[in-house]
């Protein structure tokens, strides 16, 4: 693995929505690069151009200026090995929760028995073993997105592209998920974009936090973590580096709204 | 007050058991005293000739056609239709290009085009289950594709993501999503394929509960036409029900 | 009767060979006709009494809604001989398409004008300003009516309304309800109406009038000869016994209106055998009625050879 | 690949048009070479026709019989049929009851009965718009109650919790989440509506495209087969445009 | 005001989910009462049924067990001036984020112009006063949900009943929006069930917090917040008490995890 070639590079991005009526600029001359194997985090006020950002690292909208590449390559279309978690969870209503989590392993043509074990293993780590008979309307809302996450998890991409995850889960399941994920990212050092409005959550896990404007976003600050690997996700709260990042952080933030 | 509540089975059914005991029944009262019974004939004629059918053998005869006509129609044009649908909603421009011509050709009265028809595809069997095709495929085809108008683009989004094929985006996404809209065109269809064997049998025919009812007509016959539409009826409450219990099974999911 | 092989001039054909074509594998006849009405009667009797059974000929009936699907069949190779107006074999030759008249087993127009029985009217010029219903614009019965009033002073066009009435049940629909003064019925239809004693008949196109003929694609008729001859012949046959005893084609006719009482069918029966023709030659002045009222109505534009359309070198 | 993707008007409109001239173009060229003229007439000759009927003003005589029939007996089965599908979704269990009935009713061939129709209504315009009602009616209850029971079950949830009355809850929600069932019957009932109008003029008619089709059936005229067929289309797409702008407005924002 | 009648009582209450495959037990004997006028929040881990009892208390379910009470009458249907911010945010697709607003008010019958007043009051609170014209399709996540927060508020309901509002909102937006909320609610003073996965947020709002335990769902322990009013939302999180009762309430929900 080259570390320091740029997995994602975001260079002068701009991004439009354009109606008959308005004409909306989500994204202004963003830059951003995501080295092999880094997790980076994005905080910034809501509307701000988050989701709209990861959209086009994902490929699924098309950039009005600048550009965006993966592993240098321009990205046109969906084109690498890039794993997504929608912000509502997009879940397939038909499937079960086991279909829907057997979803990404089915496409890649790995064999039932092996489906069988992976999904398994996934949903015991996201904390629903006994529903995997149920369909996703028969669920409350986090337990849908943890359908979601164990989805991505088992397509296991090469860049993770995550949009607030970790939502509509409770204090503790978020952090026994973020422990489990955390752990999972140390051992195979995958690129992650991760948007959470969770400024701890961003600290715990990264190892840059970025921060964007008020729409139309740009990036306003980044800030490295300099915090040692492996942390336990957690108790790194109580570390006195984190709580005066923590603080930076939200002035900064603070500053937009 | 939602349209999906569920209520017995039992409470259902008798309720619909009376509804038509006391339809027939008004009929039957009725016809003869209030209204020229003629012209609407009356359930127990219409029975007596179902079972005088029945002995002869006719019953089964004509029925079996219009069924077979109307059933072969139903599934090639449905088939087709759909299959149609999907393709020409990927198919770009073209399909923007295409379409105002389909349309055009749907609105085509088939009741005209029968004796076209006949002279294209003979006064067989094959010709009248391309008229119930003819019928069919329009609505098949119209649903298919505005199923995929209207599918959620998130899921799309998302099975991009994971590089699904075709055939995955097919099966994973597009047909469960317009299972809603392909159901919907089968059940309309099941009148349209119905329709389209009379209307098939109008012309050139010498079976069928179409031609039945019109050799009825050509005799002043009315329960003989009454004796036609009900079987008719029969045929689509039949079918009906075979769409309902596959809806179930289909989107038990909601 | 007559024996099924008992054909005299079929061996004076010289392409026959075989001294009794029939009983083994029986020729197919695919014929169409306008069922519901019994215009075709000899060829309904012939079916249905197994006339054409035993000469050899296995009859497969089709039945259409109007004269002209049928024809259409014809052309298009679906049918073989079509039992339908000369009218229909004019507009063919007009198209280019070589359809041939062989023979006609009725003729008259085979609709009749019935109208309720209180009703004030008693000739066609009392009808001035009305609705008047026929099976089908543009067919034989609307052909009849025009001729009728024209005739009489009445202008088709000005002076009553012609709609479409369809046959049947569709047909004393418009009657009934008073929604059509009058409307052009055929056989059986008016025996019915006539018999529930509300109905009489106002006008009975009085003219020759070739109805229906025995038509086929000349092409067919060459390669067929023997098939034809067979068919025309039982028709014939059919004819001889019928005229003597009317009361024997009651029997077969049941078969075919089964729903219709006897004394009924007898009468209707009775009504419609003096219409057909000695030998089944279509006549002279019969086409020529049918060829004016087509140049009339501008459906030929220029008069066609009666020896164009007819073959009678095929009748028994 | 998603079916709503925008291409410019004039790629649209200049690919549609060389689409129809590329098949008229084939037609009038094979008509007489690759199969008999007869059967297919040709677009030459059905221009010639149209021209010659301007002039005798028997165009707009039938064209506008027709269109009359069609588009209020369009109008009055949409209303009806939405309204129809509307109360009875509402209707509880009585809905369970009585819809196994209507789809029976629905599949009952409209050119059957035919003879009941004179009777009841008898042979004026008013009997052919309740034909073309009869046609359209079905596809559109069937829709409006279809759309009913795909409505998002929150979305009713928050009106009820806003205490809102049946009207609001008809304006605000029904109404807007089965616009998209609404349109599609109505799409689909423009063919529908002019099928019934053509049934209609089969009996008891003097004008209109319908009996200008049959009469030239009769005198075994294709080209006036073909030309009532072809300005049958026409309507056909006009109204169509219609729909699309009126969808246009309705569904802006999707 | 009655401040001692129970504004919504809940007794034994129980709620099953079934189908044909699973019936699943979601409330297990829940006693729980708010009085006029008290605010209290639940916390819980994901799926133990928060939602639920929600629905329960808007009468959009109806309870397999125990009763529900509304001002002391059994809930049967929507009854009382409930008014609910679904976990979803139930936007109509087919309105402008302004009609979106104005329902509420539409449906009171309130006239146009006071109306338009309101709903653009409404919306410069939650800072979506440019968005007017706007369909929910064409905004984020976070944007939509303040949408319907201003739909709720423009209700003023008697009852609050509020399912995760502030989800998917980033810090700073929160913040801004719930101290907003709390003004608006120490004046007027209406009955609130807040649901939520931010304790802080849960004690900085509150008089009481109740945790639930995972499911079936069954109240664990309840906290009362003995902190003066009017608060201030944001800087109350650095008072001890406040500290003190963080960590007991967090601990408490541990053991459910
Ligand atoms: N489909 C769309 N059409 C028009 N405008 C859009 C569309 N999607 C997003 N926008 C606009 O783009 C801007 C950024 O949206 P985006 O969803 O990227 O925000 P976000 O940072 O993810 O916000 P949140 O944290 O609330 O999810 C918003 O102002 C929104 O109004
Ligand atoms: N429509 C349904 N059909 C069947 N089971 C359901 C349904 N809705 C919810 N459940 C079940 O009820 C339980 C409680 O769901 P509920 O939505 O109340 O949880 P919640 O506490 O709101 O969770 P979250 O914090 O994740 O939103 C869950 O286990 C879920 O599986
Ligand atoms: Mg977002
Ligand atoms: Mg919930």
């Amino acid at each position: 693995m080259k570390k320091n070639q740029a997995k994602l590079q975001v260079q002068n991005l701009e991004v439009r929505y354009s109606t008959k009526e308005h004409s909306t600029l989500a994204l202004d001359k963003v830059n951003l690069s995501i080295r092999e194997g880094e997790f980076v985090s994005v905080v910034g006020p809501s509307g701000c151009g988050k989701s709209t950002l990861l959209k086009v690292a994902a490929g699924l909208l098309k950039p009005a200026g600048g550009q965006a590449m993966l592993d240098g390559k321009e990205i046109d279309g969906v084109t690498g090995r890039v794993g997504m978690v929608f912000q509502n969870d997009a879940l397939l209503p038909w499937k079960t929760v086991y279909d829907n989590v057997r979803l990404p392993l089915e496409i890649q043509g790995i064999s039932r028995d092996r489906q069988g074990e992976e999904v398994r293993r996934l949903l015991r780590m996201v904390g629903l073993a006994e529903f995997e008979r149920y369909f996703p309307r028969q669920l409350s809302g986090g337990m849908r997105k943890r359908v979601a996450l164990a989805r991505t998890f088992a397509y296991d991409p090469e860049l993770y592209l995550m949009d607030e995850p970790f939502g509509p889960l409770d204090a503790q399941t978020r952090v026994t998920i973020g422990k489990e994920f955390l752990k999972m990212w140390e051992q195979v050092g995958k690129s992650v974009l991760f948007i959470t409005h969770d400024i701890e959550e961003a600290i715990a896990l990264s190892d840059r936090v970025v921060v964007m404007t008020s729409r139309p976003g740009r990036i306003k600050a980044e800030f490295e973590v300099n915090l040692e690997r492996p942390r336990p996700f957690y108790d790194i709260r109580f570390d006195a580096r984190f709580k005066e990042l923590q603080k930076e952080i939200w002035h900064c933030m603070a500053e937009e709204t | 007050m939602s349209g999906t509540e569920e209520y017995g089975k039992v409470k259902v059914w008798s309720g619909r058991i009376a509804l038509g005991v006391l339809l027939l029944g008004l009929w039957e009262l009725l016809s003869g005293r209030a209204f020229n019974a003629f012209w609407l004939s009356k359930p127990s004629l219409i029975l007596e000739r179902i079972v005088e059918m029945t002995q002869k053998g006719t019953l089964w005869f004509h029925l079996s056609v219009t069924l077979q006509e109307a059933v072969f129609g139903l599934i090639i044009g449905m088939v087709g239709g759909t299959l149609l649908g999907i393709v020409l909603a990927y198919s770009g421009i073209f399909e923007r290009w295409i379409y105002p011509y389909i349309m055009a050709l749907y609105s085509l009265p088939r009741v005209s085009l029968a004796p076209l028809f006949i002279v294209w595809f003979g006064i067989g069997m094959s010709s009248k289950i391309l008229m119930v095709v003819a019928m069919v495929i329009f609505v098949a085809f119209y649903n298919a594709f505005e199923g995929i108008r209207n599918i959620d683009k998130d899921l799309l989004d998302m099975m991009k993501t994971y590089k699904a094929g075709k055939l995955q985006k097919l099966t994973w996404v597009i047909l469960p999503s317009i299972t809603v809209w392909i159901l919907t065109s089968l059940r309309l269809n099941i009148g349209m394929a119905l329709i389209g064997s009379v209307i098939a049998e109008l012309v050139g025919a010498n079976r069928g509960l179409g031609y039945y009812i019109t050799y009825s007509s050509g005799m002043l016959d009315t329960t003989g036409i009454f004796t036609g539409l009900f079987l008719i009826m029969l045929i689509a409450v039949v079918l009906e029900q075979v769409v309902i219990q596959l809806e179930r099974r289909l989107l038990k999911y909601r | 009767g007559n024996s099924p092989a008992g054909n005299p001039q079929s061996s004076g054909a010289p392409s026959e060979s075989k001294p009794a074509p029939a009983a083994a594998s029986p020729t197919t006849i695919k014929v169409g006709l306008v069922c519901g009405g019994m215009t075709p009667l000899l060829t309904q009797i012939g079916i249905n009494d197994g006339s054409f059974e035993k000469a050899g000929l296995k009859i497969e009936k089709t039945c259409f809604n109007a004269g002209a699907d049928a024809v259409q069949a014809l052309v298009g190779g679906s049918i073989d001989i079509n039992l339908g107006s000369y009218e229909h074999v004019l507009r063919q030759q007009k198209n280019g398409l070589d359809v041939k008249v062989y023979g006609e087993i009725y003729n008259g127009v085979g609709y009749a004008l019935v109208v309720k029985k209180e009703a004030p009217y008693q000739k066609l010029s009392d009808l001035k300003k009305t609705t008047l219903a026929v099976t089908k614009v543009g067919s034989l019965s609307d052909t009849g009516l025009r001729a009728g009033l024209e005739k009489d002073g009445v202008s088709a066009e000005k002076d009553v309304q012609i709609i479409n009435g369809g046959s049947g049940a569709t047909m004393l629909a418009a009657i009934e309800s008073g929604k059509a003064a009058g409307g052009m019925v055929s056989e059986p239809t008016t025996a019915q109406m006539l018999a529930s004693g509300n109905y009489r008949i106002l006008y009975d196109p009085p003219f020759e009038y070739a109805g229906i003929v025995i038509m086929a694609k000349s092409e067919w008729a060459a390669g067929h000869k023997d098939a034809m001859k067979a068919f025309l012949k039982v028709n014939h046959d059919v004819n001889e016994r019928a005229q003597k005893d009317p009361q024997s084609a009651v029997e077969p006719m049941l078969k075919e209106f089964d729903k219709i009482p006897q004394d009924i069918l007898l009468t209707a029966i009775k009504n419609q055998l003096p219409k057909v023709p000695a030998g089944l030659k279509i006549t002279k002045a019969a086409a020529d009625m049918v060829v004016s009222t087509q140049l009339e109505l501008g459906a030929i534009s220029k008069e066609i050879p009666f020896d164009k359309t007819v073959d009678l070198t095929l009748l028994p």
